[in-house]
């Protein structure tokens, strides 16, 4: 179900927007955020979950033992038991205008039995990203953005036991893929956006924290089914809900 | 003094050497095909007639220079000039060359100027960077039409088959294993994603490179069952050295079986 | 016609400048090229160290990459891309700048006209020309390393598609690739001015007497293989053009259609890869003797000094093996491509000439080697070397008949025997060679000799080293070792990673032995003993000058030729310019 | 063959062995350059018929005003080719003002050639024709051949012109004699001659 605009709701969303407007113009965000509301809601796919794939590891035997009991499957879609759909990245692509520092912390995407961990990663624009390798094996990262896009492509290899690879995301994009040459079946998103965000796990509820009150545009983003938006506004302190329902193709 | 000193450690080099390729002591594994025995006894054949070259040449060099190393008489050309040396050239070596040139193409022919069985199991071979996927028809028997832009890794489309529009591509079997019945003919197509890659089986005496735009067809029968190394000898890029995959010879049914299984997770 | 007077057609220069720099004098050109090429040597050799460090010990950290490049090496571990890099850059700077360039554009430049009685190759600013555009390609290929896309990683030859559809198919496949095309097509152009000049030099400057029967066998090789490279070189040139067209002008001569990277189909359509794979190895095989010829000539020059007799058969048969092995050099190139889906008859056809292009090489090897038969040996460094020459050109010559045939190739294709075969017969016979000359020459070239003991040390070093590394490649390649892997980790592989340990070890053994060469270069080159005008006792005309020569060569005086080069008998031996009656009974 | 050489060598008066062909070294210098460009020539054209072997259809894009074109560009560069004899045979007569005369003549057939050349291109290119894209369809092999080999060629002549334009200065100048013009007309006969294969190949075998 859809969020209901009423004139009121609407009035109340821009009178709060313009009481807030200086507080957030103030580089403060500690201000903003104790005010900030959140989006929560849940995203579910309208059907069962498609069968998953199994994928064929053995040309890399020391990653195939890694999964010998149940084998790995693609995860282009994941569905949950109750049908919530994981993988999920939601985001406000408009109306959001603050600036917040990156996150110092830096965001993970880890290779372990060949697969990337997770599957799908966010990245505040200027966050650092540190990619590990945990395999016996050695892999080759190789991002491709969308020329243009401000994300510089390329392709490093990162052997067993090599030190992380660091990488900073400077250009707004939603959402970049990433493969291993060495392992086709590979395949990560890596995405970059302002401000805050959630990706959902397969119970496909999300929740974004700290979202000054406002009124956005809320887009849910899957690798496979594309995306969905939906206007939202957030009052200050207080809970927007969104759900979400993919069509499967 | 350095005379005597060269002529015995080239003596010594020479022996070693010899000693190392007689005694195998690196040798070639097993050969698991049927034309492979050829190729052996060729490489045997040449070993035997390339050795006694090298043997000779070394040891003569070695003798000449131990002899004469410190002579101070009158130099003397050898009897009868250059005119035995090249007619030597000429008749020994020429013999041999013959000899090899023609057991060898026998060999050679063996291998790539036969027709393959025209029971052979045709599998089609993708390579790219830095990967194989094999493609089995299936019961209809037919391969479906590859389509490039169709490919898709990231959801496993990695031949580009379009099963939407084309039945023949709905029941092909896309596996990242080579498995093959034993005592079977096989008739592999090789064909290129991308760049050049090799298809080389050590244990099958076979390599053929990729040569994108081309579909080079190989045919070969295994007569041990077994797991062997499918690798890349043909510089493709960063992922070269791990550019690898399993041929697995098994018995006809366990292929079977096998078949149907990666059939079942299509 | 042709005989106007060789003496100084230009007077001598002034100024630093153009004295040693921009010379167009033939001795300081040749002395610009060998420096190149040692440089570039050593450059090269480090790339090979760096490789079999990493070989040997896969986690190894080597700081000073890290240095060179912070991509390739991050904190010293050197990446499989930038393993392919080094590999490209050292097959593409030895075969080339050190190879090709040292025994021919090097020794030749020098001693070429004084072999011939000439006071300068018949086009100095040409020759002068010529160094400096392979001074420009070198420089090319060296900054590939600095570089943000890195040095390219397809091999010295440099197969299309990979070399051809740039940075898709990965890193080293950018700039580096297109500055590689250019470097190469430079070193074409200079390659085909240097020919040009040394065949004309060799038929219009011979001073009197100097009939073609009397040249030296050097001179002769050095004609020889002019011709050969100013066909092959001519050939090169346009496949680089061509090449560089495909990744910058978005021509598909070498590219297929549909080829699919990064789930991107590319916009080419209709090359071929096999194209350029047979204008490469028309280039390519002739290539290998292109390095290899210069040899030849310096061995069966050097050889009658030390052994203080002539050659069996003269000057006659060895130079009409040469010419053979040059001629047939042209119609074999295809061996390179028995497993490139080629027809199998085809294979067939080049197979036989491959095989009967051993016919020469054995009759030099046996005139050679037969020269040695009652004669007088004098052991002193440049024979050492020459003999290793012999051992070394032997074995290689041996691994041909393996590669030679395509039952047998199609198993050894692309293993590490391949890599000792042609280490033993174009690489290290031609450096031996090369040695041979330096150390035969270096009197010449600077007026001072070379510490003999350390010359000796340097070679029985070389010599063991080279047997370690290549022929256990050798070996290792009938066990099924792939060549160009940066690490071993097929499970045949494993097995061979002691093995492969002993060849690092070796290999670095081999590599440290030759900084002893350097160190006796540069302080005999300063500090060295004075030499005399003819040290080795020997009869060719550059021993019948000034060490180092005067600008003209022989200082205004007119030469005379009586004899043929290889007049020695024992202590007798009489100069090519000497009236005396002929000594030598060949 | 060793024997002839010897004998055509020795036994000369002078202070150095004569050339084995009686030419001075400028002249062989340039048989030999010849030599080399044939092959690169050769090269290219090799690659062209691969390509037009290997391609299922080609683009035939030459209509009869090409072609006309081609014939004067052809019927140009032989005229050329004949003035350049005329300037040799004068100044080796020691005609100089002639000699200039007829080295004039030719240089401005070259550049009509070039200009010939050029208006042929720039209609290609009108036609949408590049190195890598065939407007009606067909394989862009046409125009990246055509392209590469045609222009190789211009350049020679281009080059040629220019060469020229030395030689006769320094022929005016007596700085150069009737060698260098001969030298000269080697290199702008065997342009000439490589015309001869690149017209048939590239023009009259692509005309519809």
């Amino acid at each position: 179900m859809k969020v209901r605009f009423t004139p009121v709701g609407l009035l109340t969303g821009s009178i709060v927007l313009l009481c807030f407007s200086f507080v957030l113009a103030k580089p403060n965000h500690k201000v903003a955020a104790s005010v900030g509301g959140q989006i929560t809601g849940t995203v579910k796919l309208d059907r069962i979950a498609p069968k998953a794939k199994p994928i064929d590891m053995s040309k890399e035997p020391s990653c195939a033992q890694i999964h010998a009991s149940k084998p790995a499957t693609m995860e282009s879609v994941v569905v949950g038991t109750r049908g919530g759909l994981a993988n999920v990245f939601l985001y406000l692509s408009e109306g959001y205008t603050g600036n917040d520092a990156a996150p110092s912390q830096p965001a993970t995407i880890e290779q372990r039995g060949c697969v990337y961990l997770p599957h799908v990663v966010a990245v505040n624009v200027g966050q650092k990203l540190v990619i590990t390798n945990n395999d016996q094996t050695s892999h080759n990262i190789h991002p491709m953005p969308k020329p243009g896009g401000g994300n510089p492509e390329w392709n490093k290899s990162q052997l067993s036991g090599a030190a992380p690879i660091e990488v900073n995301y400077t250009g707004e994009e939603v959402a970049v893929p990433v493969k291993c040459n060495v392992h086709p079946w590979m395949r990560a998103f890596i995405a970059v956006v302002k401000g805050p965000h959630a990706v959902t796990d397969d119970t496909g509820a999300f929740k974004l924290d700290n979202v000054p009150p406002g009124t956005y545009t809320l887009t849910a983003w899957q690798e496979t089914y594309g995306v969905q938006t939906s206007k939202v506004i957030v009052a200050p302190g207080k809970s927007a809900n969104v759900d979400f329902t993919f069509k499967a193709k | 003094m350095s005379g005597k000193a060269f002529a015995v450690l080239v003596a010594l080099i020479t022996l070693v050497t010899a000693y190392c390729v007689i005694a195998h002591v690196w040798w070639m594994p097993v050969d698991i095909s049927v034309h492979g025995p050829k190729i052996d006894s060729q490489l045997e054949e040449t070993v035997f007639v390339a050795g006694t070259l090298f043997v000779a040449g070394q040891l003569v060099l070695a003798a000449f220079v131990f002899l004469y190393g410190s002579s101070r008489d009158k130099p003397k050309q050898i009897p009868g000039g250059a005119k035995p040396l090249v007619l030597f050239a000429f008749l020994l070596v020429g013999a041999e060359v013959l000899a090899l040139s023609f057991i060898g193409s026998k060999a050679w022919g063996a291998v790539y100027f036969t027709a393959p069985d025209p029971g052979a199991l045709p599998i089609d071979v993708q390579a790219g960077q830095f990967a194989y996927y094999f493609r089995y028809a299936g019961p209809d028997g037919k391969f479906g039409a590859l389509h490039p832009a169709l490919i898709n890794e990231g959801s496993q489309n990695y031949f580009g088959l379009d099963p939407e529009h084309d039945p023949d591509s709905r029941d092909d079997i896309v596996t990242a294993e080579l498995a093959i019945p034993v005592n079977k003919p096989i008739l592999l197509t090789l064909h290129s994603k991308d760049v050049g890659h090799s298809f080389y089986v050590r244990e099958l005496r076979v390599q053929q490179d990729f040569v994108p735009g081309l579909n080079l067809p190989i045919h070969f029968t295994a007569t041990q069952t077994g797991r062997f190394e499918i690798v890349c000898t043909q510089l493709c890029g960063l992922g070269h050295y791990n550019m690898k995959a399993y041929l697995s010879v098994l018995s006809q049914a366990d292929f079977d079986e096998w078949l149907k299984k990666q059939a079942a997770m299509q | 016609m042709g005989t106007t007077p060789a003496a100084v057609h230009h007077a001598p220069p002034q100024g630093f400048l153009r004295k040693y720099v921009f010379s167009v004098d033939h001795k300081v050109i040749g002395i610009q090229y060998t420096t190149l090429s040692l440089v570039a040597a050593f450059v090269g050799m480090v790339l090979s160290w760096a490789m079999r460090v990493h070989l040997a010990w896969p986690n190894a950290k080597i700081p000073l990459l890290s240095l060179l490049s912070p991509n390739g090496a991050p904190g010293g571990l050197m990446t499989p891309e930038y393993y392919l890099s080094l590999m490209t850059m050292h097959g593409t700077i030895m075969a080339f700048f050190v190879l090709t360039a040292a025994p021919m554009a090097g020794y030749g430049n020098f001693m070429l006209p004084i072999q011939v009685g000439a006071a300068d190759m018949a086009f100095p600013r040409l020759n002068m020309a010529s160094f400096w555009v392979t001074l420009v390609g070198f420089v090319l290929a060296c900054a590939t390393f600095v570089i943000p896309d890195g040095p390219p990683l397809s091999g010295w030859t440099a197969y299309p598609p990979l070399s051809a559809v740039g940075s898709v198919a990965g890193p080293g496949q950018g700039w580096g690739q297109n500055l590689w095309g250019l470097s190469i097509a430079f070193f074409c152009v200079a390659s085909l001015l240097g020919a040009l000049n040394f065949i004309v030099t060799t038929l219009e400057l011979r001073t009197k007497g100097m009939t073609l029967s009397r040249l030296p066998i050097s001179t002769w090789a050095w004609f020889i293989n002019a011709w050969v490279s100013l066909l092959a070189f001519a050939v090169l040139l346009p496949t680089c053009l061509l090449l560089v067209l495909d990744r910058l002008g978005g021509t598909s001569f070498f590219i297929p259609a549909g080829l699919v990277f990064n789930e991107q189909v590319q916009p080419h359509a209709g090359g071929s890869p096999l194209l350029f794979q047979h204008l490469f190895w028309f280039f390519g095989h002739p290539e290998v003797y292109i390095i290899i010829l210069p040899a030849f000539g310096i061995v069966s020059h050097i050889l009658p000094t030390f052994i203080r007799k002539p050659l069996v058969g003269g000057w006659k048969v060895v130079t009409f093996a040469m010419a053979a092995v040059g001629t047939l050099s042209f119609v074999v190139w295809g061996h390179h491509m028995f497993v490139s889906g080629m027809s199998p008859y085809m294979a067939m056809v080049f197979s036989v000439p491959t095989l009967f292009i051993t016919i020469p090489s054995v009759i030099a090897v046996l005139i050679w080697v037969f020269s040695l038969y009652r004669s007088n040996l004098r052991f002193q460094t440049p024979l050492l070397f020459s003999l290793g020459f012999l051992s070394l050109f032997i074995t290689g010559g041996i691994g041909g008949f393996f590669l030679a045939q395509p039952s047998t190739d199609s198993y050894l294709h692309a293993t590490t025997f391949v890599v000792g075969h042609f280490h033993f017969t174009m690489g290290l016979s031609a450096i031996f060679a090369t040695f041979a000359g330096f150390y035969y020459w270096f009197p010449k070239m600077f007026g001072r000799m070379l510490n003999e003991r350390l010359g000796k040390l340097h070679f029985w070093l070389s010599f063991v080293g080279v047997y370690c590394v290549f022929m256990t490649m050798h070996l290792t390649g009938f066990a099924g070792a792939v060549r160009r892997y940066s690490a071993f980790v097929d499970d045949f592989m494993v097995p061979l990673i002691p093995t492969n340990r002993f060849i690092s070890v070796a290999a670095l053994l081999l590599g440290a032995a030759q900084f002893i060469f350097l160190f006796n270069a540069v302080w005999s080159r300063f500090k060295g003993p004075k030499a005399d005008d003819n040290p080795w006792s020997a009869t060719t005309l550059e021993w019948d000058t000034t060490s180092p020569p005067p600008f003209d060569n022989f200082g205004g005086r007119q030469m005379t030729v009586y004899h043929g080069p290889m007049e020695y008998d024992g202590e007798a031996g009489v100069m090519q310019t000497s009236p005396e009656a002929s000594v030598a009974g060949t | 063959m060793d024997d002839s050489l010897v004998a055509a060598t020795t036994h000369h008066d002078g202070l150095m062995e004569a050339s084995p062909y009686g030419i001075d070294k400028k002249k062989l210098g340039m048989w030999v350059f010849i030599v080399s460009d044939a092959c690169t020539f050769g090269a290219f054209l090799f690659a062209y018929g691969y390509m037009r072997v290997g391609a299922a259809v080609w683009g035939t894009p030459f209509g009869s005003s090409s072609i006309v074109n081609g014939v004067l560009m052809t019927a140009v560069l032989l005229s050329s080719s004949l003035t350049m004899l005329a300037a040799v045979r004068a100044s080796q007569a020691g005609a100089k003002a002639l000699a200039v005369k007829w080295l004039g003549v030719t240089m401005v057939l070259g550049t009509i050639f070039a200009a010939l050349h050029l208006r042929e291109w720039f209609k290609l290119i009108g036609e949408g024709w590049r190195l890598f894209h065939n407007p009606t369809g067909g394989p862009a092999q046409f125009g990246a051949t055509f392209f590469s080999v045609t222009g190789l060629h211009l350049s020679h002549v281009v080059t040629g012109v220019i060469v020229l334009a030395f030689i006769t200065r320094g022929y005016r100048r007596a700085r150069y004699d009737a060698s260098h013009v001969e030298t000269a007309g080697l290199y702008w006969h065997f342009v000439d001659l490589v015309w001869m294969f690149v017209f048939p190949l590239m023009y009259l075998m692509n005309a519809h």
